[in-house]
């Protein structure tokens, strides 16, 4: 796997994902890996404000990535971390942001709630629920209006269907035929409200028919099958089609945010969840069909921790950002 | 010179800017095959097709949004929000996405987005279909928002918000739609005018900072006066010209805003903030603030005609207090209670 | 049918639609001619701002006051002179809000846009699209934690089905099991667009499985459909059973509002839904079984023409709002 | 006496007004079964049952617009906005709406509704989840707006906005959620305070007019300070307490406003403009308005540090001004352009 040294230039980690296994079998580990390391910079007192972990979605993060083509560009939320890393921004400039450093990947003024990189087409993320979706339609506008080819996505939870935005959005995705996927990971929970309590159906995918749209309920779990729903999606969208709505069903282990701990979820559940756990159900496919032996996995997972934890170090070493950088970029006011 | 009303003036700025920009694009509710509620549009689809000029759904944050997203990736997008109070459905796409974008990607995504809409009192629209409402945009850190005034004001300032690299939203007071002026159209290149005010009439007496619908009303009330007056058109009002105020003030020492608005929240507490700070002790009498009284905006046009400032109106206020004394509002003559 | 001094009182205008069929066309009759005296009023230069006529879909208006007893509430839009009259506004009233008279249902500072008559169950019309819907499941909340009984009803219309509020609304109201009933006058555009141009889909009542809410499509052109249909869902609402959406299939025959020659609608579609307009259809009906006959029909159109042209010229005659008016019943800001 | 946190007088402020009246209730987002995400509304749900106290689903039109409509018909909605940021998606329930209703109904139906938010920079939220936001809601006629300072302040403040016959936002300042305070609780037994400023200090060299947070930084600054000072915490930012404004500095000649946002359409406009109004000619020295720059809220530890007045900077720039030199932004050194 690359080191956050040669990721930096972006496309080439979003790109690998498609050529090889082993790659995303290792992005998978890297994404797991930073995100327990936030939750222990978190424990030191080193992370400022929110933090919301994807540990337990990986395969939604790596399926997504493996699938768009380095000219896609995402839309996605504050629960991003996982995301900017599968696309290919480095865990260092994941890392840098999240700490306020000037190293990360908005240079420190975003925060764990406001990744970007341009360069691997991850559009700022926004806290506001529901927010990305607008976004990606206008994304997907551009691209149909100078027919340059690329696909829009935007990844938002299952509590954010019920939000205005998301249905603003679909319809009008629908009715403009945009190229664009809308990719719904339920993990059964807004915050500390399981789905139940604030949606009347438990499939989200059949909120698609509203619109006409063709939609999928995908194994969140399973990279392939997120890999395979993702293609079939943006094969549509490239062909003309128009928009689809995925339904990811998945989990997150960790609470809603750093300071949550889930004490909300029926007994057993998680348990539940973790015996599909989706880096060890890609690993064991990949031993099982010999694209790597349990002996290579193992130094895998250790080599990805001891690089993560190489850029966590680089990011608490990095410099903050300079006094000025306040006051750039934004003009506008009168002062 | 050419005679144009505020609505083909505004229709040539994005006509123009669609001309020299494929880029330019045009978004609304019924904007294209209807040519818009106010007929702003009225032709653009026809001549620049249904691809650079889309009528959309009613809704507003779906549309909006999509605008941001546009913008992000190259396209320059004007959209229009028939009445601006609309925007109260939509809010967060402009203010918290839009506005945010260049500043947490370094620079690396602008959203040159125009935000267009009719806007003000006085037509006999109601409460929710009369609000100037720029204070919802001004204190967002990013946006720019500015109001016109006539047709040369809202030919070169479209042009210029178009031309911005950031979100720009411009107010059209929707009563001066339909009203002529002899114009030159200016020639706009850029988006330097862009904060930049505009001074209407000069003169010695005192200097009236207003803006939009209330220009009019300044000028139509300085026929007659029996004192002379600087009338600053702000024009835009985030940012907004203090220098040009400041200027003009120091030279008359004597300083009325007039705005369309109730007071709280109003542009005019920031200018009589900034000259009151900076220009301590120059002036030669208190500063009035003008404008109508804290209510939401009557239909009835028995009231609404006493809500709004009128030329006779301010030249009375002004009057009163050149000969030193403190004026009353209109709207709040004896026996009627505020 | 009454005189509008003897209708101030309110409730008994509504009450008398279930109970009277002739009372049932006359109102339908009243609705028309009102508009259309609107309308005159209009080329009179004596009507400002904006109107919104419902000439077409007198149906949904009586259908929906008969069904629904006097204690249920109603959000309604800027077309909402029809339903104001149908849930027992006087015809004087709305004449005189729309001129901006003191005689106007609210006082002459609402006018066209914002009818409001507590007595008779009128909730502030509002301008803004969808903005009626939420505050529906807000009545509805009242009426259930206070175990009133009464029911909310929200009308609005085919465009207004693309708004957040429509989609958050419908799904509170399922989530909370309120006692509300949606509905949706589907008049085939929303200002100068056709449904087809805004929306993917044709039957409006299929956005309902969204919320896994029961739903209906309706013949709004027909009283006794629309009548029964109300009926249905307010049973329901009433039983504890939750919200229903019901589509109206009607067709506005003016435009828009006041200013709208509707010259963008297909080449007789406004004949073919002529053929089947409410009141001549109405009429027919009430004529077959025996309960009017066509020389009473036609006195009745007279007199209800008389009296509507009464009320205008009362409203004509009345006094403007009085300058104390613009500051009554507000408090708040600083002077 | 005894020692509360902000979000426990809070917490009893709504605990005390639902068991006087019973139409009281408290809906927003994981407020009830998880007590809320600040936990200002641990153990209602437990104590006042599920009927009263509502978790709502992501979809803050909805549930808002919900109490407009509960709030029409007798009941006393709280809502909670997790964020005030969050109100961008849903202005138009409250200020379009809401505010209109006893206008529009002359009278015969109120909005008894109280939105409370948590708000404000300090806390790494970032741009997003950091604003104060009383600018979208003051301009609004028929809507009343206040910020809380403290653990008196906030128990008083809710209480009386759940009396007020209006549609009522209360910002919370997060920062101060855990500060604790010594307090008698006051009896509040009507809605009178709302719109009262509070004088938190007194003293004669100048007055010092603020709200939420920055009346902390404020009262803290006088410590040690080589003058002294009225503070008035103003509490309520529409309407606003101009006597108590007019008054104090009719006293001590010299104002300074303290904000915790930028200057554009924040409330020290306004105050700046009632006193250069009506108080002209009676101030010694120029008015300082201090706040912090016009930028995004910035996510790093290292900027927002920089942000944000505090004691020490308010007390150097009150300082450099009493010497009669213009003070400079602690923002804006040299080399570090604005
Ligand atoms: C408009 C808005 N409302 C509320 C919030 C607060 N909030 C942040 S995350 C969240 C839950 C979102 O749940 P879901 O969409 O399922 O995404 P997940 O966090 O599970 O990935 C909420 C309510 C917000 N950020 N924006
Ligand atoms: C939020 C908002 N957007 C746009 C408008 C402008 N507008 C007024 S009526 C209307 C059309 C609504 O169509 P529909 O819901 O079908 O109702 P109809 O007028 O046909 O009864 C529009 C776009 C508005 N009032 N509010
Ligand atoms: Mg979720
Ligand atoms: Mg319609």
């Amino acid at each position: 796997m690359n080191t956050s040294m040669e990721t930096v230039a972006g496309p080439p980690r979003r790109t690998v994902l498609a050529a090889s296994r082993v790659a995303v079998f290792e992005r998978m580990l890297e994404i797991r890996a930073l995100e327990q390391r936030i939750q222990t910079l978190y424990t030191e007192g080193l992370v400022r404000g929110s933090t919301h972990l994807c540990i337990g979605q990986e395969a939604v993060c790596t399926g997504l990535a493996a699938a768009a083509p380095a000219s896609d560009r995402v839309t996605c939320t504050y629960r991003g971390h996982g995301m900017a890393l599968a696309l290919g921004t480095s865990p260092a400039a994941v890392f840098g942001e999240i700490l306020g450093r000037a190293n990360g990947c908005a240079g420190g003024v975003g925060g764990s709630m406001h990744l970007v990189d341009v360069e691997t087409g991850l559009m700022p993320t926004s806290a506001i629920v529901g927010a990305g979706l607008p976004i990606a339609c206008g994304l997907a506008l551009s691209s149909k209006l100078s027919r340059a080819g690329d696909v829009a996505l935007t990844v938002f939870g299952d509590g954010s269907t019920n939000i205005g935005a998301f249905h603003e959005s679909l319809n009008l995705a629908a009715i403009w035929k945009l190229p664009v996927v809308f990719v719904c990971e339920n993990n059964l929970y807004g915050e500390y409200t399981r789905i139940n309590l604030s949606t009347p159906i438990e499939d989200l995918a059949e909120r698609a028919s509203s619109y006409a749209m063709p939609s999928e309920i995908v194994d969140g779990q399973d990279h392939d099958e997120v890999c395979a729903a993702v293609g079939r999606a943006l094969d549509r969208a490239r062909s003309g089609e128009g928009p689809t709505l995925l339904e990811m069903k998945t989990y997150r282990y960790s609470g809603h945010s750093r300071s949550d701990p889930a004490t909300y979820r029926p007994e057993g559940e998680l348990d539940a969840w973790r015996q599909r756990d989706p880096i060890a159900l890609f690993r064991g496919r990949l031993v099982a069909a010999g694209d790597l032996d349990d002996a290579a996995a193992d130094a895998a997972e250790a080599r990805v921790t001891e690089e993560v934890e190489a850029a966590a170090a680089e990011a608490i070493a990095a410099d903050w950002p300079a006094p000025e950088e306040m006051f750039r970029h934004v003009e506008g006011s009168t002062t | 010179m050419e005679r144009l009303r505020v609505r083909e003036a505004i229709n040539r700025a994005l006509a123009d800017e669609m001309e020299a920009d494929p880029k330019v694009i045009c978004l609304g509710e019924d904007i294209a095959a209807a040519g818009g509620a106010f007929k702003v549009t009225e032709g653009l689809q026809e001549r620049f097709g249904p691809e650079r000029v889309m009528d959309t759904p009613i809704s507003e944050t779906g549309f909006l949004g999509a605008a941001v997203g546009a913008a992000m990736t190259g396209m320059r997008p004007v959209v229009e929000m028939m009445f601006i109070d609309f925007t109260g459905v939509a809010l967060d796409q402009l203010v918290t996405e839009a506005a945010n974008t260049r500043y947490l990607s370094r620079g690396k995504l602008t959203v040159p987005l125009v935000l267009r809409g009719s806007a003000g009192a006085g037509m006999g629209f109601g409460c929710q279909h009369s609000g100037l409402l720029d204070h919802w945009f001004r204190g967002t850190p990013g946006l720019k928002v500015g109001v016109v005034s006539g047709a040369a004001a809202a030919y070169e300032m479209h042009r210029a918000a178009i031309r911005d690299p950031d979100p720009v939203v411009v107010l059209e007071p929707r009563i001066l739609y339909t009203r002529r002026e002899e114009v030159d159209l200016p020639v706009v290149t850029d988006s330097s005018s862009v904060g930049r005010a505009v001074t209407a009439a000069t003169g010695d007496d005192l200097t009236i900072v207003t803006a939009g619908q209330m220009v009019g009303v300044a000028l139509e009330a300085l026929a007659g006066a029996s004192w002379s007056a600087d009338v600053i058109d702000l024009r835009w009002l985030q940012p907004w010209d203090v220098e040009a105020v400041l200027a003009s003030v120091r030279r008359t020492s004597r300083l009325v805003t007039l705005e369309e608005t109730p007071p709280d929240a109003g542009w005019g507490g920031d200018v009589l903030a900034a000259v009151a700070t900076q220009l301590h002790g120059q002036l030669e009498a208190p500063s009035l603030r003008i404008g109508p009284p804290p209510v939401p905006v009557p239909f009835s046009g028995a009231l609404e005609e006493r809500y709004l400032p009128t030329a006779d109106r301010l030249r009375e206020q002004i009057e009163v207090s050149l000969r030193g004394a403190p004026p009353t509002n209109w709207w709040a003559p004896e026996g009627v209670s505020a």
